[in-house]
């Protein structure tokens, strides 16, 4: 295939209600219009797996040349991927893998359980004698949340008993539960946490307006995960402790150029798993944020 | 009667026939008109492996409308339908694969598919037998029964599953959500298999015309003889089977089952059945605008990402089919009385 | 029950009045209405002068209601014009006629439920002072007024839902009489009525054509029209045959207008050739539960019915009669005493209880306790599967089609397609429908509850024989009916209650319409000390 | 009658008062209850802090119960009320920023936080009168309609802000949400005021008894002159400018505004209202017990975190108790006939 064809590519994230996948679009958008000759087409998944299956197959039907997709449903996608790539369309997964299809061609991710160990990490550099620690967890049953539930755990669990969860609470990746649950937990400790954990920024953002609101900014460190641009800011102010960042519009880039590669000129990439290490952004490490540079 | 009047009656008799099936008809005149316009814009719209998989899209929802037919009309309704596919679907998972875990390995240690399918039945049944009692005899709304049943089932699936999925089953199971017969996809064959049945029951059976008494006037068939409460939660029952069969179909098409499935389902079921043409009030509608609603609502979806449409512009504009689809069916049926 | 007197006009309304002059207040100038191309009225013209009280008769299905519903812009017409005050109009909403000043009575009870009594009579015109707030003084002084006039006692805080129907009826009238109306229009108030409310409302009706107000009336009881009324007009299929004034007319002459053929009224009586079997019923010191209310409206009641015997149960509003009823059939609770069928105890479980056990019931609220709205002629008889259905509950509809065929026969039910939506059908001839659903399940004990309400003179003495047929082939019948006549003409034996007891039990043939009214009504101190207990 | 007749009804009045006193009761009988049941488990489930908590977090969705209280008289139904939130708490807060931009700078280019609530206000209000009349005027159900509108809102909204959050307030508008007036937080304050000034159109004006009217019987309601469209399309405006208010509420109360939120508002807020003893079929309930409802709601989800109950263990007794608390009502109200 010739350099300068044309190349329609379908890209499938999750939902763009979340601004993690906005971003990461928006970078793809760019990047396609660099190479030049890419054509972006938009899918929301709206955080459902039919809804997402119907997409994909949608674009089979309408003949793309190639699939980018952030899967709803790690299994629940395997399916129709595979049956994307028997139809001759290559495709690269972003933000998560599919489970069980080695046909893909690449999935370009930060793994979430490795980007929740480093908040745990991070937690235990700032609190080495140990912390009582509050911990917002995303939508139960989310694969997402699952992860960074079970890494931050096991790095906390292993850091000894010095580290203790005194509550475990979904505020499913909303700010408006983030702020309310956190306002309930706290009432029902008998001492004030040392640190919460969320596994998103905007229900860490939630907490930071229940600690604020209650008096007690600077006593408890938050840490918050994406790496998103409120976030980034409450960092440098010192709302938050720190954040994630895992890097999605590198991904999105990355995601890009390889399925072009692939599509135009037949290059398979080195490695099917590319993945890219999520880093605990706090003040001191601002700057390696990729968003830095939009919080003015 | 003289003659002319004679005549005169039999003509406005045909003319009054008519009307009434147009009223029936409106539905699928939406969903040709929408089909047209999807193929003229884009032709590969009409391929026929996109046909099939619209048909395939829509019979995982589709199977649950026809059990949701029931229960709108008797005047019910029913929310917990995603979260009773989820549970459903993890009980066929775990029974399957002898164990919540995640693992891919197809030869579980678990049962035979066939107690998995009969797992999800009988949960999905009993749940919604269960839900129909609370209905029927404490007399609670349905709205708030089965609003209660959407978080306690969501929460037991979460912890049958301890939150995470359950995945990898054996090729028979699998089957009966990615097999084909022909041409044709396992699920699409499931749905029109329960669409039949419940269409034969509804018009043919006494229990299927008590359904429609029950919602025409609760009351009146009541003092008629009619067992109410039976009607009422036999109709439940029917959901409850439909979402476990759903539930099942479903894991087999994922080749896995979590506890977040099926979230939102029960607006898209109730869409369908209401577009179809079945009255929230109850008592009048049935199973073959159920049918059409159902694909209606499929095409739509798949037609606006075949052309492109971007996202946001998407979600308006199936709000506006939806609204539009329904008050064309009102307008006609007006028009026909 | 207090009748205010001081209320009610000495001068009785109707026949020997001088006859009006002046322009009309409404008119109808040929009116045409079709529904699906059937003509249903056909260039009905009628007017009415301030004062005047007229008659509209017809059949079941004439477009008695029909051309009501084009007066109080329910419908369009298709052809011809409304005038008020000799100006065309055209209501697009009933809205618009309220604003005119009419105010309609309709054929069904189309009350709210769950609003109290007060708010019910001012639906849609609360008076309000300043910022829109209600003037709660007004509405409760009004209401008083209304309901003194109409001799109802009931509490006006009460919701709509807890009166019966006869009670709600008179809401409905009440309704009309608080509102400043040209015009007031009743259709078939008094179905539902016994004697001593239809007097009430003669009275009422007499006062406001005395204030000037036009009153159109509708009813199938020809007596009352000859009482209450001055001039009438008589439909059939949908166009007028005759007009006049009614005290110039006789009852039989307006009966063959309405019909087109003489009807032979009073055909039969009671239990001329029938003789009796074994009791079938007994019915021992019944008494209801109490309700929140905190009456108890059934309190010793004790009869019974015999094979092939029609018994009467009369009384007034509130005696107890649909209560006594409901309790048999099983769709309330028994609070004391007990039934027997047979000689044998029976519990009634629910209505379908007693329908196994050989028991039908035609209820007295025909619009929500009766009709599947919405369904078809067809499902609205088969309701009570009259034609049992075969395995797995498969319904044979030849033999429903062919039943329900004999029945449309037998009671001359206007019905052009039993596949349509029974509202498409006039009041009588839905609750011949009815009817038809609980004798074609030859039941062995029927209870039938106003069984002629709304029904026109000519299709009443088809439903009389009727029901003395099935009597004769040996079904036993208790007749619930505040119509007196009917009682009379149907009856065996006549038990009368007042609240909630029994005050007289006899053959019919050996009492007088007044004895019963004795009997219904009360006399003061004369079982006062019998309630106590 | 007789004085001893008169005697006699009255005292059945009183009891039937008593009776209906009682079934209005029930509500805050069983909220009661769980009051006591949390207390007796963790005392400090009654600091007032956490009061102040509880109040806080109910008054949005409470705002927009006290609108739903409403719609459900007249036998409608909103499902469109978390968009609207996310779309009026947007508009609001680009209306305030002069942009979409992210930006946590305090002082925006924007406009005053007046002209921000009016926006809100406006917007909100306008798709609810939209709304309703269509479901006035084409006829077409509330469910569906509504249903429409909670898709078309969110495509709205994610196309206004673009997908990300609009953050970062005056402290003026902050204040509507985050401020105190004494001890009490001003988001209690409005929904005080909401509840109280709905509770006077209701049960006071000529307006809110045809709400009851046009609830308990549509039909007869026209008959008697009442003007049913208006009445349905002011229903559903009232709605909207609740919507409004709360989702300018919620941006201040969060400092942010982004298209996810409210997601879900709906059925909690119809759960708020039918648990306070409004009936889904129209025409009776009232204000009262939607605050009662709102509060009864969020006692729960307090107390549970409070008490640290698992996840999962949650979602299941936050259905259980939702379903007790109707039947409650139920029974205390059948018992009361
Ligand atoms: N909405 C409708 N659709 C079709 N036909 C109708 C409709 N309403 C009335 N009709 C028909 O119009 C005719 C006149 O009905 P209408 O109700 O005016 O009779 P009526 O004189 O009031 O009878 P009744 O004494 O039984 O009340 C009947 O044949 C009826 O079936
Ligand atoms: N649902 C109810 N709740 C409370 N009271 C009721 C209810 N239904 C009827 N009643 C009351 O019961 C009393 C007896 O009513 P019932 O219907 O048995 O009388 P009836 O003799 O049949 O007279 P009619 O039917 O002509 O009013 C009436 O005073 C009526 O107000
Ligand atoms: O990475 C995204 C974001 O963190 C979002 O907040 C939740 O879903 C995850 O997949
Ligand atoms: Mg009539
Ligand atoms: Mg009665």
């Amino acid at each position: 295939q010739s350099e300068q064809e044309e190349v329609t590519i379908l890209v499938s994230p999750l939902t763009f209600a979340f601004p993690h996948f906005v971003f990461m679009v928006e970078q793809m958008q760019d990047e396609a219009e660099q190479i030049g000759g890419v054509e972006i087409v938009v899918a929301d998944g709206q955080l459902s797996s039919p809804k997402q299956v119907s997409d994909l197959e949608a674009a089979v039907v309408q003949g793309v040349d190639g699939i980018i997709v952030a899967p709803v449903d790690a299994s629940g996608l395997a399916e129709t991927v595979r049956m994307a790539i028997q139809n001759g369309i290559p495709v690269v997964t972003v933000d998560r893998p599919v489970n069980g299809v080695p046909e893909v061609l690449a999935n370009v991710a930060a793994d979430n359980y490795s980007g929740a160990e480093a908040q745990g990490e991070a937690v235990v550099a700032a609190f080495p004698d140990g912390a009582t620690i509050v911990n917002l967890q995303g939508i139960p049953g989310d694969k997402t949340a699952n992860d960074r539930n079970d890494g931050a755990h096991a790095v906390l669990d292993a850091a000894g008993d010095s580290y203790q969860f005194v509550s475990e609470q979904p505020a499913n990746f909303s700010r408006d539960e983030g702020l309310s649950v956190t306002e309930n937990i706290l009432t029902g400790l008998e001492e004030t946490p040392q640190v919460i954990i969320a596994a998103n920024d905007d229900m860490a953002l939630g907490a930071a307006q229940a600690v604020e609101a209650r008096g007690l900014a600077g006593e408890i460190a938050i840490y918050g995960y994406d790496g998103s641009v409120g976030a980034l800011r409450a960092v440098r102010d010192g709302s938050l402790a720190a954040t994630v960042d895992q890097f999605p519009g590198e991904q999105g880039r990355i995601a890009v150029r390889t399925l072009v590669d692939y599509i135009r000129n037949g290059i398979e990439p080195e490695s099917d798993n590319i993945l890219l290490d999520p880093v605990a952004i706090t003040q001191d490490n601002l700057d390696q944020a990729e968003r830095v540079g939009l919080i003015d | 009667m003289t003659a002319e009047e004679h005549a005169e009656t039999s003509a406005a008799l045909r003319r009054a026939r008519r009307f009434a099936l147009l009223g029936k008809l409106a539905p699928l005149i939406f969903l040709l008109a929408l089909v047209v316009i999807f193929t003229s814009l884009q032709p590969r719209f009409l391929l026929p492996i996109n046909i099939f998989n619209v048909l395939r899209q829509v019979s995982i929802f589709g199977i649950i409308a026809v059990g949701m037919t029931f229960v709108i009309l008797i005047r019910g309704i029913d929310l917990s339908v995603g979260s009773l596919v989820a549970l459903t679907g993890l009980c066929a998972a775990v029974v399957a694969k002898g164990g919540t875990s995640g693992g891919f390995s197809d030869a579980g240690d678990g049962y035979h598919w066939t107690i998995a399918v009969l797992a999800a039945l009988a949960v999905g049944t009993l749940a919604g037998l269960f839900q129909g009692m609370v209905v029927a005899w404490l007399a609670v709304p349905a709205f708030v029964v089965t609003l209660g049943g959407l978080t306690i089932f969501r929460g037991l699936a979460l912890a049958i599953g301890n939150g995470g999925p359950v995945s990898g089953f054996s090729p028979e199971f699998g089957w009966w959500g990615r097999g084909l017969i022909g041409p044709v996809p396992v699920p699409v064959i499931i749905f029109a298999l329960v669409a039949l049945i419940a269409y034969l029951v509804l018009t043919q059976t006494r229990f299927g015309r008590s359904v429609y008494a029950v919602g025409s006037n609760p009351e009146a068939a009541r003092l008629s003889g009619i067992n109410v409460n039976g009607i009422t939660i036999t109709s439940f029952g029917i959901i409850g089977f439909c979402s476990g069969l759903a539930g099942f179909v479903l894991a087999a098409r994922l080749n896995s089952a979590e506890a977040v499935a099926g979230t939102g389902y029960e607006l898209t079921v109730i869409a369908a059945v209401v577009i179809g043409g079945t009255s929230l009030y109850g008592g009048t509608g049935g199973v073959v605008g159920t049918v059409i609603g159902a694909v209606l609502t499929g095409v739509l979806m798949n037609g606006l990402v075949i052309l492109n449409v971007s996202p946001y512009t998407q979600q308006v504009m199936i709000g506006l089919i939806i609204i539009a689809a329904v008050a064309f069916d009102v307008f006609i049926k007006r028009q026909s009385r | 029950m207090t009748v205010r007197l001081d209320e009610v006009p000495a001068r009785a309304g109707g026949p020997g009045r001088t006859s009006r002059a002046g322009p009309p207040v409404l008119e109808a100038a040929a009116l045409t209405k079709r529904f699906f191309g059937v003509t249903v009225l056909n260039e009905v013209s009628l007017s009415l002068v301030p004062g005047e009280v007229r008659a509209l008769l017809g059949e079941n299905g004439a477009g008695k209601s029909t051309i009501i519903n084009l007066l109080s812009g329910v419908h369009q017409p298709d052809g011809g014009q409304i005038r008020m005050q000799g100006e065309p109009v055209q209501y697009l909403r009933p809205l618009d006629a309220d604003h005119a000043g009419i105010s309609v009575i309709r054929q069904e009870l189309s009350l709210f439920p769950d609003l109290s009594v007060a708010e019910a009579i001012f639906a849609g015109h609360l008076p309000s002072r300043r910022f829109g707030l209600i003037d709660w003084a007004h509405v409760r002084r009004e209401t008083r007024r209304a309901l003194g006039r109409l001799g109802l006692d009931v509490d006006p805080r009460l919701p709509v839902a807890s009166l019966s129907v006869a009670e709600q009826q008179m809401v409905e009238i009440a309704r009309a009489l608080t509102r400043e109306s040209k015009v007031v229009i009743m259709d078939e108030p008094t179905a539902s009525l016994s004697p001593k409310e239809v007097e009430n409302l003669g009275g009422i009706v007499a006062q406001l054509s005395a204030e000037g107000v036009a009153v159109l009336y509708v009813s199938h009881r020809l007596d009352e029209v000859k009482a209450f009324c001055e001039t009438y007009t008589v439909l059939r299929d949908g166009r007028v045959i005759s007009d006049g004034r009614a005290a110039e007319t006789e009852i039989p002459d307006l009966i063959r207008d309405m019909a087109g053929r003489s009807v032979e009224i009073g055909r039969g009586r009671g239990g001329a050739a029938r003789e009796p079997g074994p009791v079938v019923l007994e019915v021992r010191n019944l008494a209801s539960r109490r309700r929140g209310r905190g009456e108890q409206m059934v309190r010793d009641v004790s009869f019974t019915v015999r094979a092939g015997e029609i018994l009467g149960l009369a009384g007034i509003i509130g005696a107890g009669r649909t209560e006594t009823a409901r309790m048999i059939f099983g769709l309330d609770p028994v609070g004391d005493g007990e039934i027997l069928l047979d000689g044998q105890r029976f519990t009634p479980r629910g209505p379908a209880g007693a329908m196994e056990a050989g028991l039908g019931y035609v209820s007295e609220d025909r619009k929500d306790l009766s009709i599947l709205p919405h369904r078809s002629v067809h499902e609205n008889f088969t309701v009570t599967s009259p034609v049992a259905p075969g395995a797995l509950g498969r319904i044979n509809r030849g033999a429903e089609t062919r039943l329900l065929a004999s029945y449309i026969e037998r009671l001359g039910i206007r019905v052009q397609n039993t596949r349509a939506p029974i509202t498409n059908l006039s009041g009588g001839n839905q609750q011949k429908v009815v009817l038809a659903r609980w004798i074609a399940r030859q039941p062995r004990l029927l209870i039938i509850d106003e069984p002629t309400r709304g029904i026109d003179v000519g299709a009443k003495e088809d439903v009389h024989d009727l029901v003395r047929q099935i009597a004769g082939e040996g079904v036993a019948v208790l007749l619930i009916s505040s119509d007196l006549p009917e009682v009379m003409a149907l009856a065996d034996r006549v038990v009368t209650l007042r609240e909630g007891e029994v005050t007289g039990d006899g053959p019919a043939s050996q009492t007088t319409p007044e004895d019963l009214m004795t009997r219904m009504t009360r006399h003061e101190g004369q079982t006062m000390a019998a309630e106590k207990g």
